[in-house]
């Protein structure tokens, strides 16, 4: 795909050509000297560990930040870019590793906020505001509502409709960060489709992700970030993920096998029966054991997170029982949940997950606290550093300090800090909503090594993830669910991702299990 | 490479598909419905209010005395429907009440000292409301002042000014005396239907064609929704906010007028406490203060149910000590019964 | 608890004892408090119901104006209006007079023909009274400064003009320093009086215009620990804290009106025009100078309000 | 700056380690010196200002003067550092004022109607104005009341019980004559130094050691800074609310007490206005409205501008209308400053 570059009168000239940029914040040199080109009809994947400054160099491209020092060319001709807007103008179009949508507003108000159809000068005309939304989606081959509010929406859907607004831009270099974390599978090839579609040979993609499977798919060569450096690029066809993952990481990884069958003792940890709300679920029923990892597959909005936000007590039940070591615990707040020892790490991060304002360490003991508080109810400031240092240290967590703020950490360093929070109160059930959502490989490994380990420990681990090799290589059970109901639960030695996808797509005609 | 990624068993990817659009299908629906019964429920508890009062009292439900009410909810009512659009931000303005004070006091400056015809002064002094609220604006969205603050400031600074500017005497209206009649004529024959009842319900609609009809209210919601966002899609926040801040002065100067010619004299003490009254008939109306949300026809029922509990429980003679009482009392109930609705909902 | 409210029943309780709606500039302050027992004892004597209420401060002329409006609804036989501002009233007294409401005035005021006669008291006078003890006080030469409880309205500048003329006018040794305004919150006014005796070290006297002020004034000499002869404290109004001040001798003196014969007397007026009777055009209802000497007497001691 | 970090990649990851470290021990110092600069700067605008009007008056920088302005600070003070956990937590409070009043009241009641004896009647006020804090977190924590609706209803009702325990008269402490010694004792012989300003120094001590030392401190910036994560965390948030309003009403029980003991009387009037000066107090400290940020030292020294420069303008003989003018200016120069600061470092 490589050599398909146009030829011809500019075939020499890259679309887009930085060189020399750097960029510090205080305590952090994000970017050092990094040069990268982006050619003409190519989508160049940058991949890099956790806070290797892949999102920094984008925020520079999109007008957000200003760099200290370095040359952006487009089309050959030296640019500065001013701001969001004159980068829209310069036809640089951006998805945002982070949501930047109005939850207050809908869809088609989303997409075009700030060229608004107008009627007259000053007055909206909604109904083509709609139609323009609507027509873009048929383009698109997506299926959103243009008057639903995006507040409504789960975290799937608002991620097209950053894609849809992206690409509603007449954009010739169009960036994305991270467009697949919060896809599955199926979206992810909705995703593809359209990237497909937007590659011309006068257009051009930069494409961030953590998932090497999807570089081979996608991209025609990789660019390598490391510590703020280029590293690297190759071209895709070319190399291997070995290779690229070695260039990131600076060392092999080896990606383990699936688990073979561990025997897991007798009693469960937690029962849910018959769990049902008023929202979605149906006569949810499962088991886990000490030990053991029970995975969670399904479609986007199959109800996973909602299960586990229900056996919290963050959402109301209608009915169910929850049974902890066999006995029936009333659970009406996650307070409650924590205190009986089950701890719920959200999938929605920045809303759910970190303090974004507080400094790291506060951050890893917030569920813990008591456990740092003296009879009257002093804090040991002392014992939160030591711990806080620990956690950073053993889950490599990338940040000058423990006081750093967890809002200048990049996205996998945030999350480790959430599962960091959750290590550090000792729980008996901990149950983990898309654990690996924008995590580097390597990362991604500890990750897996610490659940193992974790259930090696004896405790029961429930894992939501939408990705099903990840499902697949962890869990010991793999629950599967559809549309608020449990159609399958397998053992991992039956589970094929063909049959986990069809148990996925078993609508209510089709029944539930026993 | 291998390539781990998973096509569904079927063909296309029609099983995501069809499950979003069973969602699609019925939220947006729902969601106007649900919109609509919550403003016709705060609206029902306006009813409630009358009905009882009427009950209580055969002075309530007259039309004289509904005249009244409205006449009471004027000032407050104009001053809140500019807030509305403020609240929506995120932001809050503190300097309402003795801004409008100052107004009054400019206008008693323009037709009596300068002697300026009734007209000019009174664009005059809609206009300097536009300026107090411009410089709020510059404040907060320029030098980067929170709302909160760069307000109370303004708050001091206008109600000190209408003292120096008056000389701290009522300033009276003798060279125009139909200034009076902005507020006071009465422009149906038979009952008392003062013009400036009128004025108020022709503001309600503009502000409301505003919020929901132009690009102004558009940026205001999506402001309050997520100012960073909207940045970031190219808005030039910065100078939205000037506008909508100005905006809220222009009705803050307006209720100069409004109140100026009603007492037939510009005050210049008072307005301190205006602003809190004014902003919990914004937020009884369902507008919230985290922004993103709101209706002017949540404010109008807010601020008429203010004026409806203050006229009511003077009607009926409840001794003033407990009226305060009665007011904040009902004030959270109405709230509470809301929020019920919306849990429930 | 212990609010008495029995005595103001509703306005529209039985048909045939007359309602007399009470509008003054305020309720929440001991002198309005006796305002309205003096209207309630006139009430009882005179068999009429009566409404009585005030806005929250003294700057609210336009929660008076409601309040009138309000009071005007109810059909009263006759109004008591003691005006915030006379001109703002303006519209509504002419409606009175239209459905023939009587209207009286009290406590100050209302410049307008409409009311058929005003019951209050002469404020200059009074001030100037106690300028003149003042002067007595310090021996006629040195710096005095005033705290007033208001600018804006008629009695607080009545109150400043009435002590300030009176010193200009008679006293050319006596230095007025500083006039400031405290909004009769006690506390407020007891801070700025600290500021004033600060920046004057000298300072003599200090006028306080009303209760509050007056009462601010005494606590900032009490804070400061001064000498009670070194500086004189002159007051207004009433209330237990100045009575004590008095007898303590933290205060030369004060000039009391007598609000109950105020209210009294505005019921009593409006019963007699209630029934056609011919009214005075004015009802003076005086002011008394008290300090140690004579504020047992029994005269005094009626005027007086703890 | 230049990064050390160019290791071979053949090693692990140990470069990423070492070039951290190296900033490791930079950062968390330089954002403490950060952070106290800050401060030391605001303290310095509080400095400036006193150094003016030293020079400007002799009278001004006296012991006596000082203790003055200390006295006039006390009782907003201790409001103020109430409501500073309040407003961290991204809440706010506008019954502090006259909530103040009817503790006063309700002093007057234990000590004065019902014969208490004075340590008795002193800490039913103080829990009684924990009792008014404790409703208002239930309604707002319970119930899901907005803060600033919950506690203007609170506010409206404080008002008008005050009047209606008190009979609308003032309550004097004649049985225990002692009681006006809390505030007023002076406790250092020579000069005037009331115990008043010593409670007040105490209380500082314990807020700002309960916001930075105590759980309750954590969970408060915690709730401020994200509310859902936080509760998410197994942190039960409703109940802490709660406790944090409750605290804050303690603080309005103590202000209520030493008001009281001030003035040797409990006035059942007035209050209104005082909870926009707190907050003026709390929010010129630094401490965002947002929630998740803010300090007691900065609360104070945000009293203290306000008591200062109202202490001053009175001295240099300011015009009193010109006094809020200038109050309003200095507010938002104050904090347009802090703003230029923090966009800098
Ligand atoms: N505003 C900021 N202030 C301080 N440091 C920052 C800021 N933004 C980013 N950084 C730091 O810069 C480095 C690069 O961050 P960046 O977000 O670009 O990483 P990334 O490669 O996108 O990582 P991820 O894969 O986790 O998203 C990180 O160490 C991060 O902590
Ligand atoms: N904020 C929301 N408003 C309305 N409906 C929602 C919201 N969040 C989720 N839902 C709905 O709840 C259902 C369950 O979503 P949930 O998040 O539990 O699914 P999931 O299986 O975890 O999938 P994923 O997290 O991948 O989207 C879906 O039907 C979704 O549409
Ligand atoms: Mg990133
Ligand atoms: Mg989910």
């Amino acid at each position: 795909m490589t050599d398909s570059a146009p030829s011809g009168d500019v075939a020499g000239t890259p679309l887009l050509d930085l060189t020399g940029v750097s960029k510090g914040f205080p305590g952090v040199q994000a970017l050092d000297d990094v040069s990268l080109e982006l050619r003409r009809g190519e989508v160049l994947a940058l991949v890099g560990e956790n806070g290797a400054g892949k999102s920094t160099l984008m925020k520079l491209l999109a007008g957000i930040y200003t760099p200290d020092a370095g040359v952006f060319r487009l089309n050959g001709e030296e640019i500065t870019i001013e701001g969001p807007k004159h980068a829209q103008e310069l036809g640089i179009s951006i998805i945002h590793q982070e949501f930047n949508l109005m939850p207050d507003l809908t869809v088609a108000q989303n997409i075009y906020i700030g060229r608004e159809q107008r009627a007259a000068g000053f007055f909206l005309d909604e109904r083509s505001l709609n139609r323009r939304a609507r027509k873009l989606f048929e383009g698109l081959g997506l299926a959103l509502d243009p008057t639903e509010r995006v507040e409504n929406l789960t975290v799937a859907k608002q991620q097209m409709v950053e894609i849809a607004k992206a690409l509603s831009f007449e954009a010739k270099v169009l960036i994305m960060d991270e467009p697949t974390a919060a896809l599955n599978d199926a979206e992810v090839d909705v995703l593809f489709e359209l990237i497909g579609r937007f590659r011309r040979p006068e257009t051009g993609v930069v494409y961030i992700s953590h998932r090497m499977e999807e570089l081979t798919r996608i991209s025609d060569r990789i660019t390598v970030l490391r510590d703020g450096r280029n590293v690297g690029t190759r071209v895709t066809a070319e190399t291997d993920q070995r290779e690229v993952i070695s260039l990131m990481v600076g060392r092999e990884i080896s990606g383990e096998q699936r688990p073979a069958a561990r025997p897991i003792d007798g009693a469960p940890v937690l029962s849910v029966e018959h769990l049902s709300t008023r929202s979605l679920l149906r006569d949810v029923g499962f088991e886990v054991h000490a030990g053991e990892i029970l995975g969670f597959a399904g479609l986007m909005g199959a109800g996973r997170t909602e299960v586990a936000r229900a056996i919290v007590g963050a959402d109301p039940r209608e009915s169910g029982e929850i049974r902890m070591h066999g006995k029936a615990v009333s659970i009406g707040n996650p307070a409650e949940a924590s205190r009986h020892g089950i701890g719920y790490l959200s999938e929605d991060r920045k809303h759910l997950g970190v303090l974004l304002e507080r400094s790291v360490r506060e951050n890893i003991v917030l569920s813990a606290l008591r456990d740092y508080t003296s009879a009257l109810g002093f804090v040991n400031d002392a014992r939160i550093e030591a711990t806080g240092r620990d956690y950073i240290e053993r889950l490599r967590i990338k940040t000058p300090s423990s006081a750093q703020l967890v809002q200048n950490l990049s996205g996998g360093n945030q999350q480790k800090v959430v599962i960091a929070k959750w290590l550090a109160k000792d729980c008996d059930v901990l149950i983990f909503d898309e654990p690996t959502r924008g995590i580097d490989v390597g990362a991604k490994e500890e990750i897996y090594a610490l659940l193992k380990g974790l259930a090696e420990q004896g405790k029961a681990i429930i894992m939501i993830s939408s990705e099903l090799p990840e499902v697949l290589r962890l869990s010991d059970r793999i629950a599967v669910m559809a549309e608020g109901r449990l159609t399958a639960i397998l053992d991992n030695a039956d589970a094929t991702q063909e049959n986990l996808m069809d148990y996925a797509t078993r609508f209510s005609s089709e029944g539930t299990i026993a | 490479m291998t390539s781990p990624t998973v096509t569904p068993p079927t063909s296309d990817r029609s099983p995501s598909t069809t499950a979003f659009a069973a969602i699609d299908k019925g939220t947006p629906r729902f969601a106007r419905l649900r919109g609509s019964l919550q403003q016709l429920l705060a609206f029902a508890s306006l009813i409630l209010i009358v009905v009882v009062f009427s009950i209580a009292s055969p002075h309530f439900f007259t039309a004289n005395n509904l005249v009244s009410i409205l006449t009471a909810a004027t000032v407050t009512g104009v001053l809140a429907l500019g807030t509305t659009f403020v609240i929506i931000t995120g932001g809050i303005d503190l300097s309402i009440g003795t801004g409008m004070v100052l107004c009054g006091v400019m206008a008693g400056v323009f037709l009596t000292y300068l002697g300026w015809p009734l007209w000019a002064g009174v664009a005059a002094t809609i206009l300097f409301g536009g300026l107090i609220g411009l410089i709020n604006g510059v404040n907060i969205s320029v030098l980067g002042i929170p709302p909160f603050i760069a307000t109370l400031g303004m708050m001091l600074i206008a109600a000190g000014l209408s003292l120096v500017i008056s000389g701290t005497k009522p300033i009276y209206f003798n060279e125009t005396p139909e200034f009076q009649s902005i507020m006071n004529l009465s422009i149906i024959p038979g009952i008392r239907f003062p013009m400036g009842v009128a004025i108020f319900i022709v503001m309600i609609v503009v502000a409301a064609v505003l919020l929901s009809k132009t690009i102004l209210g558009r940026y205001t919601f999506s402001i309050g929704s997520n100012e960073a966002a909207t940045a970031l899609s190219g808005v030039n926040v910065r100078r939205w906010k000037i506008v909508i801040y100005t905006l809220a002065g222009l009705f803050v100067g307006l209720a100069g007028v409004l109140s100026a010619s009603r007492l037939s004299s510009a005050q210049p003490t008072g307005g301190m406490g205006l602003e809190l009254e004014a902003i919990a008939a914004v937020v009884i109306g369902g507008t919230s203060l985290q922004g993103g949300k709101g209706s002017i026809v949540g404010t109008v029922i807010g601020a008429l149910i203010m004026a409806v509990l203050t006229n009511g429980l003077r009607i009926i003679s409840v001794p003033q000590e407990w009226q305060s009482v009665a007011v904040g009392i009902v004030i959270l109930v109405a709230v509470y019964l809301d929020m019920l609705r919306r849990r429930r909902a | 608890g212990c609010a008495d409210s029995g005595a103001t029943t509703g306005g529209d309780a039985g048909g045939d004892t007359p309602y007399v709606a009470l509008v003054s500039k305020g309720f929440q302050h001991q002198f309005w408090q006796a305002v309205k027992s003096g209207a309630e004892q006139a009430a009882e004597e005179f068999d009429v119901e009566i409404t009585f209420e005030g806005p929250d401060t003294e700057a609210d002329v336009d929660q008076q104006i409601q309040m009138l409006q309000t009071a005007l609804d109810k059909g009263p036989a006759a109004i008591g209006f003691a005006a915030l501002d006379s001109q703002a009233a303006g519209p509504l007294l002419q409606q009175a007079k239209d459905s023939n409401i009587p209207v009286i005035a009290f406590d100050s005021g209302v410049d307008s023909d409409i009311p058929l006669t005003t019951a209050a008291t002469d404020n200059l006078a009074a001030a100037a009274e106690a300028a003149k003890h003042m002067a007595d006080a310090v021996g006629h030469e040195g710096k005095v400064a005033l705290v007033v409880h208001d600018q804006t309205s008629v009695t607080g500048q009545e109150r400043r003009d009435g002590f300030v003329e009176y010193m200009e006018e008679n006293e050319p040794d006596i230095e007025i320093v500083d006039i400031q305004y405290g909004g009769g919150d006690q506390a407020k006014s007891a801070d700025l009086a600290k500021a004033i005796i600060a920046a004057n070290p000298d300072l003599k006297g200090i006028y306080g215009s009303n209760e509050g002020s007056a009462i601010g004034v005494v606590q900032a000499v009490k804070e400061l620990g001064i000498d009670p002869a070194a500086l004189a404290v002159v007051g207004f109004d009433s209330g237990k804290a100045q009575m004590d001040a008095i007898r303590d001798g933290l205060m030369l003196g004060a000039i009391t009106q007598n609000p109950v014969g105020i209210g009294y007397e505005t019921v009593k007026a409006a019963v007699e025009a209630i029934n056609g009777e011919d009214l005075p055009e004015t009802i003076d209802t005086g002011y008394y100078w008290y300090d140690a000497a004579n504020i047992d007497d029994e005269e005094i001691q009626a005027v007086l309000y703890e």
